[in-house]
């Protein structure tokens, strides 16, 4: 019942027949040089490349790429226009935006990959586990997924917050919660195809354990839809992370999140426009950066391109 | 006559093809549809039939890979139907499976050599330079010699069904299942694993279950060979035997192609008419009847029970 | 295939179940209780205790949850404990407007999303091609509630096109329909045309080109119609993303639909209204994938549902 | 050739059917929309009439919406509910207590004792003649505890309610109480009809409200608006007001818009005509505005620091007043109110002109960080504190946080910042997690101190969790006094003594600010009851 409408299954399931017509036109040991190579030839990957390079960049190093403070008031710089002291200009509190957005890079960096990577482990599993065993596991399992999955990611994520308490702790929790579904049905959808393939069969008339078969077998064999999806999912969790904190559910001040920046800016739209143009523009384009590379990823996965 | 290595007794396996509002089935694929047939040591049974009639089917669920719908597997004595599965590993070291597309059953992101080393490792080998030098072994038999670290797309489809062979050998086995074993190889090819097979077979003494829809392959390799129609063995006999003499007619219209392609005898094809029934409501009585140009009244009313016709040759049909 | 819209329908039972226990677990276990908001900050313990009384809100979980199950199984999704009004009013009054926007965003997606993906399947590798999917990706990365925000500074505001807050009219759901529909139209305008591409190299779009068939008709009769297949699936399962991304929307537009309502409700910890609210939702979000299961025959009656 | 045709005349039918098909769509999808657009426009807000004159409406923004719309029930009050009910007593422009529903009311000499004499020829919305039953039932059904009223603590002193007759009504205190007059005086305190509750069901506060004011409740969409008409019969108003008989305007609009930018640009295109608790971010984009008028006065608000004062340090008042040395008040009006607020002093908002402490201001602890590290280090914290800071998550207290943070940090207290939504909040406060705090009150009456101070409302609402012998006397002994005037004086007292040990660091009085467009004439600002006068006296053109 599932099978008939799952879209990823069915990518996926493109994917992997594709993957061996390719493996068996690939010269010897050449893999990963060649994805590495037509990565690079794909102007979308390089774009986002050096998109999501900055933006780690800048997270990284942020306290050496500005001599101001995130958190220090000063009341003599007050709502000044971009300038050459403060290029982004300066918020109600006279801070500048710039280092706050520097700064704010680090707490979205923080919140999307830690989540990622939770949600990407735990759907990943589940979803091996329903694909794999089928039958009432799988039943139980894909139900709730499915409703996991098409429920509104942020109504659920205010929802856990509203339980947990705000604080980025829980953000990154809320959005695991809210965002592992994802990554179950296409790990499902994955396990589904895969588990009936002779190579499969054979590891198990060998004698390999189920856990053995799953993880040492199939999941290596499901890891490209895995990797774009989590590449597609980063950017998502920025957006989460930002409008929860644009929301006051998020960060803690006095950590500059890009939503808080946001937030503050709100009622400022025509006295001082740049507090919220600018981070703003920040989520734009690393969520764009991210979408970039994320979709050069699956085309030149896809060996059909 | 050696006690058999494997018996299996009124298998079935039925898909589900219908499903009612509670998840369970109300029409079934009746893929497999109660045979019995037996294995002796040493002994390779040909296993032959149309595609779609159950021959694959039949092998997966003796390995366990499906669970019977109903019926019985003895494996060397051991009733292994309701085997849990921890215990079919140990099952496992002495049955083994060789598919019929070698590079499906490779695992496309492993050297084989080191394939074959897990096995070993799950097999409880600890020691690593005894396992390298069990590979080597291994591919040694196999006739692909040093080959070991290579992916299995750097090798033809010939070496690559070696791989496969040697590593169902890694554990010793003393059944093997061998599906299609040959079916996706090129013809020059074919020969050679099926001499390996052979010599394997000799040198190793293994039996082998040998399904195929390759007659001329089955006269081969085989001691015995079944004939399957519709889930159901219509036919048992010595190769030698229901080569020279088939008595099913069904058997009799698929021998027919293969010498209506053998230049030297001169006998008249039998062309089989109409298509094959659906598995989900196979026509009643004898299963066949529906294309079989003997067919009588009694035909569609009773199933035609096994009959004996001396020196190991069963048949049912209403013929007899 | 009536039977699997039933089983499907079946189906729902125990995901409602499940869902309903887990969100009454969060707003057992969640600090927090609307008490405190009816009471108000300055209400005496002895007030606030008589209150929670008054509400059943001191008895034990699964006395509450028991009680709760009992009103939905009577066909009444219980009592508000905020506004002492039936859940399903409160709903039948908000859901109308969310279902507005909602398709009005469909439509804004449809016609956004199906001429740029066809065009720019149609001219792949050109200047229209990349101009369409620049634009999608960019549209995808623009944060709904910012986008929503701009749109009403400049269209209403500025310009005085449209009505800032809900004017009861419908010119005032243009702005977020559009606001909507256009992230939806960028995710979807990419699907169509990727789709689009694969169904064009098919060969029985070749077969109709051989047959000396206008390109317009091999392009919208042949391949259109089964590109759109898992568009279709697609936009049945982004319901859910359109009422969860019209939230910030509704608040920032003034819209009194649901998504507000829930949010206000989980921030109230009115759980009655938050559980009828997450019910509705939940099952019109399963139906509209069924709905979606059930167009796919229609575009392609190749497939069955056992 | 045959074959040919046979085809091309297919394609040709396929066309048809195809276009005709499209053409089905397409009118469905119409159908669809204009079934949509008929489905918007049936609410319409229209501000003509059936005769085509033009309605005087006024329109006023709101970010919240009432939940219930019942004096009795509800601790959130629609402005709705002080057109549509009269009170027992009312207040003037000088925060005198005049008469309302009751002409006059007289008191016993021990202060038990109370009776009202009620006005005569007063009718509700429903026809009924207003008599002292609907003050019984009102008040009754109020104490009754199965209602749960969050009202009901404030009528404590009330023992019973006596009907003398149909227009006059005695009151029987536990205790003496002179600030009964203000409790009567509330929104809460507004009369409905006896039996409403029987009488109207469950419609009761929510399609229907009745009451003897000035305006009748037309319509109450949920979270989108409400709608009030003018009461033709209306000749009862108070005394003390320019215009007594029906209003002016002939319907009152109260207009939810949840976000305040929202709200703002409204009140610019002049989609709203009158809007209240304008934030302070915004005043200078109003006051440049031509159309708008802001009246700006200091409100009856207090934002202060709290701690739980029962928790180390905050048990040694070295620590509380070092914490008050702390603060710079000003920079936090500069940064957080844009400069529009005026520094707390004391306890009570200057407006209270009664009850105010006037020399708060040479009593407080004034901006010194020395003064502060030095009491810190005699405290026994010379390196300084580590605390958490919780605050709610609106924007302004999270700005507030950030502030204080900044500061304390400058006294070597470092502060780690926990924000709660609402709901959470108050239930961690009950619970007593609480370190330093930061909140704000809003009431107009001395008797707040009571509230949050009293040892008996530990834990709650006595979140500082201030339990101290000294304070609890002083305040029952002002809260009895049999007069007005000498439960000022007392109340006096108790502010010098909460001053001395510093229990909260008072921060700022913000101003009340309405923002009025021209349209909207007459404006008076009333300095108590914000929203009085707009029922009678404005008028919109």
């Amino acid at each position: 019942m599932y099978q008939g409408k799952d879209v990823e299954i069915y990518a996926g399931k493109k994917l992997l027949e594709g993957e061996e017509e390719k493996a068996k036109e690939l010269e010897k040991k050449n893999v990963l040089g060649d994805f590495i190579k037509r990565l690079f030839r794909h102007k979308g990957a390089v774009i986002g490349i050096i998109i999501i390079f900055l933006f780690i960049f800048t997270a990284v190093f942020a306290p050496w790429l500005t001599s101001y403070s995130y958190d220090k008031p000063d009341i003599s710089v007050m709502l000044k226009a971009p300038c050459r002291e403060h290029i982004f200009g300066t918020d109600e509190f006279g801070r500048d935006i710039f280092t706050r957005i520097v700064f704010g890079a680090r707490i979205s960096l923080k919140v999307a990959f830690i989540s990622v990577v939770f949600s990407l482990v735990i759907g990943t599993i589940l979803g091996a586990v329903a694909g794999y065993y089928g039958g009432v596991v799988d039943y139980v399992i894909s139900s709730i997924t499915d409703i996991a999955w098409s429920f509104p990611t942020t109504l659920l994520a205010i929802a856990f917050i509203a339980a947990l308490g705000t604080g980025l702790e829980n953000v990154i929790i809320a959005i695991v919660l809210a965002s592992w579904s994802g990554y179950c049905r296409v790990v499902r959808g994955q396990f589904l195809s895969l588990k009936e393939r002779e190579f499969v069969e054979a590891a198990r008339v060998l004698g390999m354990s189920d856990a053995r078969i799953i993880f040492r077998h199939i999941l290596p064999n499901s890891v490209t839809p895995v990797v774009v999806m989590a590449t597609l999912e980063l950017p998502k969790a920025i957006v989460i992370e930002a409008s929860l904190s644009f929301l006051g559910l998020g960060a803690q001040p006095p950590l500059p999140s890009w939503g808080v920046i946001l937030d503050s800016g709100k009622g400022l739209l025509e006295q001082a426009p740049w507090i919220s143009l600018f981070p703003g523009l920040m989520i734009m384009l690393v969520v764009l950066g991210f979408n970039l590379f994320g979709d050069a990823l699956r085309d030149v996965l896809d060996p059909k391109s | 006559m050696s006690a058999s290595i494997l018996e299996v007794k009124n298998l079935k396996k039925y898909f589900p093809a219908m499903t009612n509002l509670f998840g369970k089935g109300t029409e079934f694929v009746r893929a497999v549809d109660g045979i019995d047939f037996y294995i002796n040591q040493g002994e390779v049974l040909g296993l032959v039939g149309e595609s779609g009639c159950g021959k694959s089917t039949t092998g997966r669920t003796v390995l366990r890979l499906l669970e019977p719908t109903e019926g019985r597997i003895i494996f060397d004595g051991r009733d292994i139907t309701h085997l849990k599965k921890k215990m079919l590993r140990s099952i496992y070291k002495h049955m083994q499976l060789v598919f019929q597309d070698p590079f499906a059953s490779l695992n496309p992101r492993k050297k084989v050599g080191k394939a074959i080393e897990e096995v070993l490792v799950v097999h409880g080998m600890k020691d690593g330079a005894q396992r390298r030098e069990r590979v080597r072994e291994l591919f040694d038999i196999v006739g692909l010699r040093g080959e070991e670290d290579k992916y299995p797309h750097e090798f033809s489809g010939g070496q690559r069904q070696r791989v496969v062979i040697a590593r169902a050998l890694a554990v010793n086995p003393r059944l093997v299942i061998c599906d299609e074993p040959v079916s996706a190889l090129d013809v020059s090819i074919q020969a050679q694993i099926v001499n390996l097979l052979v010599s394997l077979k000799n040198r190793l003494g293994l039996s082998y279950l040998f399904i195929s829809h390759d007659l001329r392959v089955v006269k081969y390799m085989s001691d015995r060979v079944a004939v399957m129609y519709l889930g159901k063995i219509v036919e048992t006999a010595p190769a030698g035997e229901l080569f020279k003499n088939p008595a099913h007619p069904y058997s009799m219209a698929l021998l027919s192609v293969v010498s209506a392609l053998n230049p030297g005898k001169n006998k008249k094809k039998v062309i089989l008419e109409g298509e094959v029934p659906s598995p989900v409501s196979p026509p009643s009585g004898c299963r066949f009847r529906t294309r079989c140009k003997y067919a009588a009244r009694i035909c569609s009313e009773a199933e035609p029970q096994i009959k004996c016709l001396g020196g190991g040759h069963l048949v049912s049909c209403h013929l007899y | 295939m009536l039977k699997y819209v039933i089983k499907r329908i079946l189906l729902m039972i125990p995901v409602l179940i499940i869902m309903s226990l887990f969100v009454f677990m969060i707003f057992y276990f969640a600090p927090g209780d609307p008490v405190s908001r009816i009471a108000g900050p300055n209400a005496t313990p002895e007030v606030y205790e008589s209150i929670k009384k008054k509400y059943g809100l001191d008895q034990p979980f699964i006395v509450q949850y028991l009680r709760f199950a009992k009103s939905v199984i009577e066909g009444d999704l219980g009592i508000s404990i905020l506004q002492e009004r039936p859940v399903i009013e409160m709903i039948r009054e908000r859901l109308p407007v969310t279902l507005q926007i909602g398709l009005l965003g469909f439509l804004v997606t449809f016609a956004i999303a199906i001429p740029a993906g066809v065009i720019a399947a149609v001219k792949k590798n050109t200047a229209v091609d990349y101009l369409c999917m620049t634009g999608s990706l960019v549209g995808i990365a623009i944060p709904t509630f910012w986008l929503g925000m701009l749109l009403l500074y400049v269209f209403a505001y500025k310009l005085r096109w449209f009505p800032i807050s809900g004017d009861g009219t419908a010119r005032q759901l243009v702005l977020l329909s559009f606001a909507i529909g256009l992230t939806n139209a960028a995710i979807t305008a990419r699907m169509v045309r990727s789709s689009m591409l694969e169904i064009l190299k098919q060969d029985y779009v070749r077969t109709a080109r051989s047959k000396g068939l206008s390109e317009k008709i091999v392009v919208y009769r042949h391949a259109l119609k089964n590109a759109l297949i898992p568009v279709i699936t697609l936009m049945g399962l982004r319901l859910g993303w359109i009422i969860g991304g019209s939230v910030a929307l509704e608040i920032i537009f003034s819209i009194p639909g649901i998504g507000r309502l829930l949010v206000d409700s989980i921030l109230a910890r009115d759980y009655p209204v938050v559980q009828g609210a997450m019910i509705v939702l939940t099952s019109s979000i399963i139906l509209a994938n069924v709905l979606a299961d059930i167009l796919y025959t229609v575009v392609d009656p190749r497939i069955r549902y056992s | 050739m045959k074959v040919k045709i046979q085809d091309a005349r297919n394609a040709q039918k396929a066309h048809n059917t195809h276009k005709f098909r499209r053409f089905t769509v397409f009118m469905l999808v119409f159908a669809l929309l204009a079934g949509i657009l008929a489905g918007c426009s049936k609410g319409t807000g229209s501000s003509q009439d059936s005769a085509g004159t033009k309605e005087k409406a006024l329109v006023i923004g709101y970010d919240r919406d009432a939940e219930i719309m019942d004096t009795i029930k509800t601790s959130w009050y629609s402005d709705a509910l002080i057109y549509i009910h009269d009170r027992l007593v009312t207040r003037d422009y000088e925060f005198g207590y005049k008469p309302g529903l009751a002409e006059r009311w007289d008191v016993s000499d021990d202060g038990l004792t109370w009776t009202f004499y009620l006005r005569k020829g007063v009718k509700f919305h429903d026809g009924k003649d207003f008599k002292a039953e609907d003050v019984k039932w009102t008040i009754d059904t109020i104490k009754d505890p199965d209602t749960g009223s969050p009202f009901r603590g404030d009528l404590d002193a009330i023992k019973e309610v006596k009907i003398i007759n149909d227009y006059a009504i005695e009151m029987v205190l536990n205790y003496p109480f002179p600030n009964l007059l203000y409790n009567l005086s509330a929104t809460a305190s507004g009369i409905h009809p006896a039996n409403a509750y029987e009488k109207y069901g469950s419609d009761y506060g929510k399609k229907i409200v009745i009451g003897t004011g000035p305006y009748k409740l037309e319509e109450w969409i949920s979270g989108d608006k409400t709608v009030l008409v003018k009461n033709e019969e209306y000749n009862w108003g108070p005394e003390w007001m320019s215009n007594r008989g029906p209003a002016l305007i002939d319907k009152i609009v109260l207009k939810i818009i949840p976000d305040e930018n929202s709200r703002i640009m409204e009140l610019e295109v002049g989609g709203i005509q009158l809007l209240r608790n304008v934030p302070e971010t915004y005043v200078e984009k109003i006051e440049s505005n031509p159309d708008i008028t802001l009246y700006k006065n200091p409100a009856t608000k207090l934002g202060y620091l709290a701690c739980a004062t029962d928790k180390e340090p905050f048990t040694d008042v070295r620590v509380r007043r070092a914490i008050n040395h702390a603060l710079n008040r000003e920079e936090i009006i500069q940064f957080v109110l844009r400069g529009i607020g005026e520094v707390a002093y004391g306890y009570l908002p200057p407006a209270l002109k009664d009850e105010y402490l006037e020399e708060s201001k040479d009593l407080y602890y004034e901006y010194n960080p020395e003064k502060a590290m030095q009491l810190l280090a005699e405290a026994g914290y010379p390196d300084g504190l580590e605390l958490t800071l919780s605050a709610d998550n609106s924007s302004k207290s999270r700005k507030l946080a950030e502030i204080i943070q900044s500061q304390l940090k400058e006294v070597k207290i470092e502060t780690k910042i926990q924000l709660y939504d609402a709901a959470s909040y108050t239930d961690m406060l009950k619970e007593g997690k609480q370190e330093l705090f930061i909140r704000e009150y809003s009431w107009s009456n001395a008797d707040i101190l009571d509230w949050f101070l009293l040892s008996e409302q530990f834990p709650y609402p006595n979140h500082s969790r201030w339990v101290d012998e000294r304070t609890d006397e002083l305040i029952k002994y002002a809260a009895q006094r049999p007069t007005w005037e000498e439960r000022a004086e007392a109340y006096k007292e108790v502010q010098r003594h909460l001053i001395d040990q510093a229990v909260w660091a008072p921060i700022y009085i913000p101003m009340s600010m309405i923002a009025v467009r021209k349209e909207v004439k007459n404006f008076k600002y009333h300095p108590w009851m914000l929203q009085y006068n707009d029922g009678f006296d404005i008028e919109v053109k």
